[in-house]
């Protein structure tokens, strides 16, 4: 198994079909079915792969040099962490295009393409090992996901599209500041540095000022907090969804938000612990504003896509809270926050689809009873809702459980130093509480919403709709499958990547020590003055 | 034999979670008729009770507890468990459970005959019953808080099962809301305990994280680890979980409205089992709050204050299910003034009591509904008794019981609360005030649906034999369950069995016994002049004479106008002011943005006026200005 | 200095090094011939025009390669007298514009045969253009540089105006021929100082001369550099000298504004930086210089580009913009900033000219230059839509596409050189953001909106001219290809420059405030 | 008695440079543009001979340099009258501010 180039099948496979799509016959039932086919394989192949290389102890990873010059290397490689995020992405999008079939009736061929280029650069961008790599396709999803959402949206979706184009291109552009500046650094401490992760990741132990640390974590964290979306860059994801058609917003919210949190843990909080010990206090101080403000902001939507939009940036908080906390628990709640969300937000997603292909409204005072006349439908809203308010055995509960105990737990920081020396006694326990007010907060705007729409009497106009088709049943049964699954045995998801999140989090208690030792009782740990300039950052 | 049996105790929970995959599964595939899927669920509950029994049979002379850890989710240096432990209380919960949820479910058979979701009532049924069996059974505080919300669950759908109607779906809604914020306050509890106590579970086997079995060490870690202040109020935040869940004062409102549901789960769900869960959680949490005392007198007035005030709401109450759920409402906050008061024995032993004749009370109830085609307003019933006999019997029995008279089950173990509060004098007179309120109410209730000629449409008949038998069956423990445990004349005592600390049993104290019988009599004569043959006292004129008592007490204190206030103006409006931000104040920032870049693109535009000579006449002066500016600069 | 002066006899060694130009001269003289003896102008007689004028092309372009290959670590030496330098940097310069001149003639043809009946001598006046765009980048005398230029310039105004029935074109022509006079007027006016100063013509005698005023910041010196470099600025259409090339790109022949964009832009960016490296290496006033002017740039070009309806105008400040991109690696001026702007160069020509080839093909088709105009096109040409969007992606930076690797090349190099620059690299990138919001605008109109009426009226499928569908193939391929497998291409532009340079220290500038 | 020195020819240059600069930017006919065109490159002419004659007199650079410059300007000139011609064939006027057809 191991001489098969097993991650580069996995990007490049895509990409090969969004190759072959366009020459197929215009026929609508074949390409369903092709992409189908194609995109089931691919999650066996994800399963395989992963059972073949990291799960039987030889991680893969392949190399191959490309621009020797530059520093630059064709570098792929997947751990534990890696592997289950290819994994939801290739079952999501399987998922995605089972659900196209209701859904999208135009152009199928240059959608189909769009979803597989799309696939390839999400792929790319979890395997990378690679910088450079890592940039290249992190920018390529972007027009894919333009033209899936500008083409085949709702009435105001190219103003969504270039608003999400744009917010992401604003971001990546401080990302590609903080990596040339990270490779400069790396480079004048030692000339043969490339961009592979494992050059760059030593770079902060090596004395690098907290300075300039603080300002490459927050380079790169800015691209990453956009997509994951952090409060005050999150504007873009309701528009987003509203517009999207609902495979793409399953994929969207399933998959896309991952890649911000993803890069968060691996390049921000992998490589600059200093930084973000020094951040932690900024950082849970957002996110629970992320969680309470956008789970208020919910409850007052008319729009029933849009409430569920706010959802999951409400529920990416928890991410954010999770890696504030600076601890193996905090870390392991944010991974599984990733992988429960993914499978929640697409099942939610889906519901709103299938509500939407029936009655073409979104406006939930329009709808209600759909309980008595859908009842396959309200069945799984049930229980996919229920698993988003975070009710324990399914799939939301262990994700919270660990971040909050991860959160509450941890010594992160008892306060946060604001402007001019003052401080805010919020400790990261007082945050975590209030982030908990946040859930039933999340609680109330949800089951408001399945009173409103599923519950009460049938409205006379819905009397007569069919409930779920096969296709549609198909993919809400696999998907709450998973979330029970997840629900009653989270040691199975953990424990895959359990090792490396540990790991990941493992310096973090010797910098949390460090830090309230550098600072005296009462002083705050104030970031050493921005030293930047070149001389001083390469001297050792 | 008798390990095999004390080793799979976990598999009693498991067989309704069976019954309601096969019920669930089955109707998703057609296998299962629309009509069926009740005897799936009845075997289950039934295996449940043997197993307890046998259980119980083998569980020998010493009866120590048995528990058993797994890991449940492993996650860098936090170890959450998951297991059961079974003590004195656990295995009096397990019997209280099984065998009611048992008769319930058969009674409900007849109730919900001709009902279309018949078998998604029975999954729904199911689901409750593998909840509350396993918080009964479970092994540590985070296991507990996982089926503490399943129960939740449940009760949201069952009260909502008739979602069609509106107030069904808000009393769910607002059912589960209510505990959800009950289950904030127990999350933060947890946590804040997981906290000052962190040193402690360390030098443990990680598989006992929060179990209950090592819980006063803990508690006396956290106690030295958080000073006193810290520790009350964690020790207030834990009993919010339990406040939400037995409808205690503050977080009350939800009880009388999931009389939504159907009768059987009130039964079930609202009086003898849910509510009683929150009991439950404060004798599995006792070492924590025994170590403080003023956390200790908070339960203890919640309790009483809970009692006090639906026993006067209960006064006025014309809906027979709702008087119900106020009388167990206070019977609730009796048993919470008992924990309060140390009294842990007598607090359960009025719990395993309550459970039985509230649960036939309910029963009854349904059936008279049942039988007056779904009327429940007492107004339109009466001098049923001709029509129902076996009803009214039952019904009988159960108000006395209640209302704690001496032979019957009530009196022994309301008795025990009442002398428990003897020490505080305030607590011992809203004690007492409650128990003449509850005979007076009670009896009440009795006398208008049962007594005097029948005002309602249509005529009565009795509920068939299916329903009628279980309320047999439930009438014997609400007769002889309190004296077989009084610990008089060579009887077990109850407090032999459950008990915290040292099993000590105290003398009866026959004053306070003869004054609660004394006082049981007044509320019985009272309501008899009232609402009896005499109708010597016209209740209309003494609500207009004490008019602006009656209207306090008709509408429930006014809690639901002030939640329905802090809903619609301070959170709505929240969520309002919040989305307008988001709406303007960042998207406009945005707007903002593009709107400058393409002005100014605008006006640079502008610029190209097309005459070449312009062009040169910036060409030249760029020259001139970039040769000063250099000059300056550099 | 190394080269003494050629003995005053034109060796056979500089008779080879100028063969490309040779064969261009004689194929444009051929092609004057034939246009005159050819004076029924039939379509045919026009194709057959157009394919001499190729093969000639191809010719100088085969010449150059075999020369290049003859020696390929060559030492660097001067030729005709010192007038022109034979090195790697001038190699690859010529290579490039050769490249532009082949595929603008390629493209040309349909454009023309449209629109005008006298097609000859439109091959010959670009092929006259590109003769003193080679002269200019190969030049190392002042002598040289100013013939090159002028030939450049006069010939790109009759260019402009090459048709003069229709008036835009005209006053498109009389408007650059008045710029690029007063241009060159200036241009000259400081190459008179510097020959003031020096005393010679000849690059290497003007740089020892000029060696001495190292350090000294003379008013009379910095107003004799920014005369020269305006001019160039204006040839390379850069912030505030770019007024004149919106009018021009909408009002002379498309063609004509590829040449222009590409062809004329790397030959004036050639004698930059020849003039930069060579004459003026330790200029004190350097990076603000440069940085004000890439600012600018880059700013003006993509603010003013969005508001553009006319596609060829859009281009127009497109190209400002991009000038702007690769001002910033002249403003740390090291090696590897000045060799990523040349492999920028190579990139922006192809991507550049394949932009224009689609204008040319939808304005044949639509008969309109205005972005409305290809509202919808994907359903009538979708092979068409995509090689255009390939373009403008590359054009904004997007992945796997040349732009994407340029930008990064470049932006890494800047950086790499003086980190103090990196706010620089995010005002570029933040420009290179706004700027993909008017490339995504126009692929927007093209795939998502409805077809327009003049999308309407296309016929299902004509086929497509030969030669114009083949420069564009050549384009896409070499957009998406020149980006991925760009180590040879990086290795020649980064080795050209470092001959070029003295490894001369890096100017840390405190910033811009001194 | 007074001699005429390189400073005498670089001020006269700058003199006739900048008139004729004047006259290209104010000029409304277009003719008198180009020859204001044509004026600042004489001027250079000057400036370069001028610099010959002082700095440099064995070499004649210079001198070669402006006859270069006189035919190209020259070749400028014919080129710039036939496209005004073209023009004004077409717009029928040569005043300068008549040619903005081109612009925003």
């Amino acid at each position: 198994m191991e001489q098969l180039p097993v991650l580069s099948i996995l990007i490049f496979l895509p990409l090969i079909y969004a190759l072959i799509v366009p020459f197929l016959p215009n026929e609508k039932r074949l390409l369903h079915t092709f992409s189908t086919v194609g995109s089931g394989l691919l999650f066996v192949l994800s399963v395989l792969f992963w059972l073949g290389t990291t799960k039987a102890g030889r991680p893969a990873a392949e190399f191959m040099t490309w621009l020797p010059q530059l520093g630059i290397h064709y570098n792929v490689g997947a751990d534990n962490l890696s592997w289950v995020l290819v994994i939801l992405t290739t079952f999501l999008v399987l998922m995605a295009v089972l659900a196209s079939y209701t859904s999208i009736e135009k152009r199928l061929k240059l959608y189909y393409a769009m979803i597989f280029t799309l696939t390839s650069a999400i792929l790319g961008v979890f395997l990378a090992r690679d910088l450079f790599v890592f940039f290249l396709f992190w920018e390529l999803e972007l027009i894919p996901m333009y033209l899936l959402i500008s083409i085949w949206g709702g009435p105001r979706r190219e103003y969504a599209a270039i608003k999400f184009v744009l917010y992401t291109l604003f971001g990546s552009v401080f990302m590609l500041a903080a990596i040339l500046g990270l490779f400069f650094i790396a480079r004048s401490a030692d000339p043969s540095a490339t961009f592979a992760f494992a050059d760059l990741s030593g770079v902060s132990a090596t004395g690098l000022a907290v300075g300039t640390q603080v300002l490459l974590f927050l380079g790169l964290f800015t691209a990453f907090a956009i997509k994951l979306p952090m409060v005050p860059f999150h504007t873009w994801l309701p528009d987003a969804h509203v517009e999207a058609p609902t495979p793409i917003s399953m994929l969207l919210a399933g998959i896309l938000l991952k890649m911000g949190s993803y890069g968060m843990l691996r390049l921000c909080f992998g490589w600059f612990p200093e930084a973000a010990t020094v951040l932690a206090p900024y950082l849970v101080l957002i996110g629970t504003i992320n969680i309470v403000y956008t789970a208020g902001v919910a409850l007052a939507q008319a729009d029933l896509k849009k409430l569920i939009a706010y959802s999951s940036v409400s529920h990416m908080g928890f991410v954010l809270l999770g890696l504030g906390a600076l601890n193996a628990v905090g870390f392991n709640g944010a991974v599984f926050q990733m992988v429960s969300h993914g499978l929640i937000s697409a099942g939610l997603f889906m519901i709103v689809g299938t509500l939407y292909t029936r009655t073409h409204t979104r406006q939930i005072a329009e709808m209600g009873g759909f309980g008595k006349v859908l009842p396959t439908v309200y069945f799984f809203a049930l229980l996919i809702a229920m698993a988003s308010l975070g009710l324990p055995l399914l799939g939301g509960f262990p994700a919270e459980t660990l971040v909050f105990y991860g959160a509450f737990l941890s010594n992160a920081f008892k306060v946060i130093p604001w402007f001019g020396g003052t401080v805010l006694t919020l400790s990261i326990q007082t945050l975590t509480i209030i982030s908990a007010i946040g859930v039933v907060l999340g609680a109330a705007y949800l089951l408001w919403m399945l009173m409103r729409v599923f519950m009460g009497p049938v409205f006379p106009k819905w009397s007569d709709l069919k409930d779920a088709t096969p296709s549609e049943v198909f993919v809400l049964a696999a998907l709450s499958f998973l979330i029970v699954a997840v629900g009653l045995f989270p040691n199975l998801v953990s424990s895959q990547f359990e090792r490396e999140v540990t790991a990941m989090a493992q310096p973090y208690s010797k910098m949390i020590a460090e830090l309230h030792k550098a600072t005296p009782k009462g002083q705050i740990p104030v970031i050493s003055m921005m030293s930047f300039s070149k001389n001083e950052g390469g001297t050792r | 034999m008798s390990n095999a049996v004390q080793d799979l105790v976990w598999l009693i929970p498991v067989y309704p979670l069976i019954a309601f995959l096969i019920i669930v599964l089955g109707r998703w595939t057609g296998l299962l008729k629309p009509m069926s899927g009740s005897p799936f669920v009845i075997l289950a509950t039934a295996l449940g009770l043997i197993h307890t029994l046998l259980f119980l049979g083998n569980w020998g002379p010493a009866y120590t507890a048995v528990e058993q850890n797994w890991t449940w989710l492993q996650a860098g240096a936090l170890q959450l468990p998951i297991g059961y432990f079974i003590d004195g209380t656990g295995m009096m919960m397990l019997l209280v459970v099984t065998s009611v949820s048992l008769l319930i479910q058969i009674y409900t058979h007849g109730y919900m005959g001709h009902d279309p979701g018949y078998s998604r009532f029975y999954a729904y049924l199911a689901l409750f019953n593998f909840s509350m069996l396993s918080l009964v059974l479970s092994s540590n505080l985070f296991q507990m808080y996982i089926f503490w919300e399943m129960v939740g669950v449940s009760s949201y759908l069952l009260i909502g099962f008739w979602f069609t109607r509106p107030s069904a779906a808000a009393a769910a809604t607002k059912a589960f809301l209510m505990n959800r914020v009950g289950d904030f306050g127990l999350l933060i509890g947890i946590l804040t305990l997981l906290y000052f106590s962190w040193t402690y579970w360390q030098g443990l086997d990680p598989q006992q994280l929060l179990s209950f079995s090592q819980m006063d060490g803990a508690a006396r870690t956290a106690l030295a680890a958080a000073g006193p202040v810290a520790f009350t109020v964690m020790a207030i935040l834990i009993f919010m979980g339990p406040m939400a869940k037995s409808a205690q004062l503050p977080l009350h409102t939800w009880l009388p409205d999931a009389m939504e549901g159907p009768t059987p789960i009130s039964a079930l769900i609202h009086a003898a089992t849910m509510v009683a869960a929150g009991v439950f959680l404060i004798a599995r949490m006792y070492p924590v709050f025994t170590i403080s005392p003023n956390a200790m007198m908070i339960i203890a007035w919640i309790g009483a204050l809970t009692a006090f005030v639906a026993a006067t709401i209960a006064l006025t109450q014309v809906d027979i299910k709702k008087a119900l759920a106020y009388s167990t409402m206070s019977q609730l906050g009796y048993m919470v003034l008992a924990m309060g008061l140390g009294a842990y024995s007598a607090g359960l032993f009025h719990l395993m009591t309550h459970a039985y004749f509230k649960a036939m009370l309910f029963l009854c109830s349904g059936s008279v509904i049942h039988g007056c085609h779904e009327e429940q307003d007492m107004r339109k019933m009466g001098g049923l008794m001709k029509y129902m006999p076996i009803t009214g019997i039952t019904y009988l029995i159960g108000t006395i019981a209640i209302t704690g008279v001496l032979p019957f089950a009530g009196f022994w173990s309301k008795d025990e609360i009442i002398a428990s509060a003897a020490e505080q004098p305030l607590l011992f007179m809203i004690a007492i005030a409650t128990a003449a309120m509850t005979a007076f109410y009670m009896f009440r209730t009795y006398f208008m649906t049962f007594h005097g000629t029948y005002r309602g449409h249509g005529h009565p008949h009795e509920s068939p034999k299916v329903m009628t038998m279980p309320l047999a069956i439930l009438a014997v423990p609400s007769v002889i369950l309190g004296f077989a445990l009084s610990g008089f004349f060579g009887l077990p005592a109850f407090s032999q069995y459950v008990s915290f600390g040292h099993a000590h049993h105290h003398d009866p104290n026959l004053g306070v016994m003869g004054l609660s019988i004394l006082v049981a009599l007044g509320g019985f004569l009272v309501a008899w002049l009232m609402y009896g043959q005499a109708k010597v006292i016209d209740p209309a004129r003494i609500a207009s004479a004490f008019k602006p008592v009656h209207t306090l007490l008709w509408n429930k204190w006014y809690f639901d106008q002030a939640y329905g206030f802090f809903a619609r103006n301070i959170y709505l409006s929240f969520a309002s002011l919040s989305a307008w931000f988001d709406r303007t104040v960042i998207d406009g920032i945005v707007g903002l943005t593009a709107g400058t870049v393409n002005a100014s693109g605008g006006a640079m535009r502008a610029l190209q006026n097309g005459r070449v000579q312009s062009y040169l006449v910036i060409f030249f002066i760029a020259v001139v200005l970039l040769t000063v500016v250099l000059m300056w600069m550099v | 200095m190394p080269e003494t002066m050629a003995m005053n006899v034109i060796g056979q060694k500089d008779m080879l090094f100028i063969l490309p130009e040779i064969i261009l001269t004689v194929g444009l003289l051929a092609i004057l011939c034939l246009t005159m003896m050819t004076h029924k102008k039939t379509r045919h007689e026009n194709a057959g025009l157009m394919q001499v004028s190729l093969v000639f092309v191809l010719g100088s372009l085969a010449a150059l390669i075999w020369q290049f290959a003859q020696q390929p670590s060559m030492e660097p030496e001067t030729m005709m007298f010192g007038a022109l330098r034979a090195d790697l940097f001038s190699y690859v310069m010529r290579a490039m514009l050769l490249a532009g001149l082949g595929i603008t003639v390629a493209i040309s043809h349909a454009f023309l045969e449209r629109n005008t009946k006298i097609i000859g001598d439109f091959y010959a006046l670009v092929m006259g253009a590109t003769l003193g765009g080679m002269v200019l980048s190969a030049a190392n005398d002042l002598a040289a540089v100013f013939i090159g230029l002028e030939t450049l310039s006069i010939t790109s105004y009759v260019l402009a105006g090459y048709l003069r029935r229709t008036t835009r074109s005209a006053e498109a022509s009389f408007k650059y021929l008045v710029y690029g006079g007063m241009g060159t007027a200036i241009f000259l006016f400081g190459l008179s100082l510097v020959y003031g100063l020096s005393g010679s013509t000849n690059f290497s005698d003007i740089a020892t001369a000029l060696a001495a005023y190292q350090g000294v910041m003379h008013p009379t010196l910095l107003l004799m550099v920014i005369m020269v470099f305006a001019a160039l600025a204006f040839k390379l259409s850069i912030a505030p000298f770019h007024m004149w090339a919106p009018d021009v790109y909408e009002g002379a022949p498309t063609p004509v504004s590829a040449f222009l964009s590409v062809v004329s832009k790397t030959a004036a960016f050639a004698v930059t930086i020849r003039l930069l490296m060579v004459i003026f290496p330790g200029f004190p006033a350097w990076a603000e210089l440069w940085t004000i002017l890439a600012v600018l740039s880059m700013t003006i070009g993509n603010f003013v580009a969005l508001k553009q309806r006319n596609v060829k105008r859009l281009l127009a400040y497109s190209t400002v913009a991009h000038a702007g991109y690769m001002l910033t690696g002249l403003v740390v001026g090291s090696s590897a900033g000045v060799g990523s702007i040349v492999y920028y160069l190579m990139t922006y020509l192809f991507m550049n000219l394949g932009a224009f080839a689609c204008v040319i093909y939808f304005g044949i088709l639509t008969g309109s230059d205005d972005i409305e105009s290809y509202r919808g096109m994907v359903q009538k040409r979708p092979g068409l839509v995509l090689a255009f969007s390939i373009f403008l992606l590359s054009l904004a930076g997007i992945p796997i596409t040349a732009g994407f690797f340029a930008k990064f090349f470049l932006f890494q190099a800047v950086i790499m050189s003086n980190p103090a620059y990196t706010w620089l690299v995010i005002v570029a990138l933040l420009n290179s953001t706004v700027s993909l919001a008017y490339y995504i605008n126009i692929i927007r109109l093209m795939v998502v909106k409805e077809p327009s009426d003049a999308v309407n009226a296309i016929p299902a499928h004509t086929s497509t001219p030969w030669a114009l569908g083949s420069a564009l193939t050549i384009s896409v391929a070499a957009t998406l290809l020149l980006g991925v497998f760009a180590s040879q291409f990086l290795n020649y532009s980064t080795e050209s420059v470092k001959q070029l340079v003295q490894e001369r220290p890096v100017v840390v500038s405190q910033g811009l405030k001194r | 008695m007074f001699e005429v020195g390189l400073y005498h020819y670089i001020t006269l240059a700058a003199v006739l440079f900048s008139i004729g600069l004047y006259g290209v930017l104010s000029s409304r006919n277009a003719i008198r543009v180009l020859m204001c065109i044509e004026l600042m490159l004489n001027a250079v002419n000057i400036n370069l001979v001028a610099f010959n004659n002082f700095i440099n007199i064995e070499d004649l650079g210079g001198q070669v340099f402006s006859i270069f410059i006189l035919t190209v300007s020259a070749a400028e000139a014919s080129v710039g009258l036939a496209i005004l011609i073209a023009l004004y064939r077409s717009r029928k006027s040569v005043d300068m501010e008549r040619f903005n057809l081109l612009k925003w």
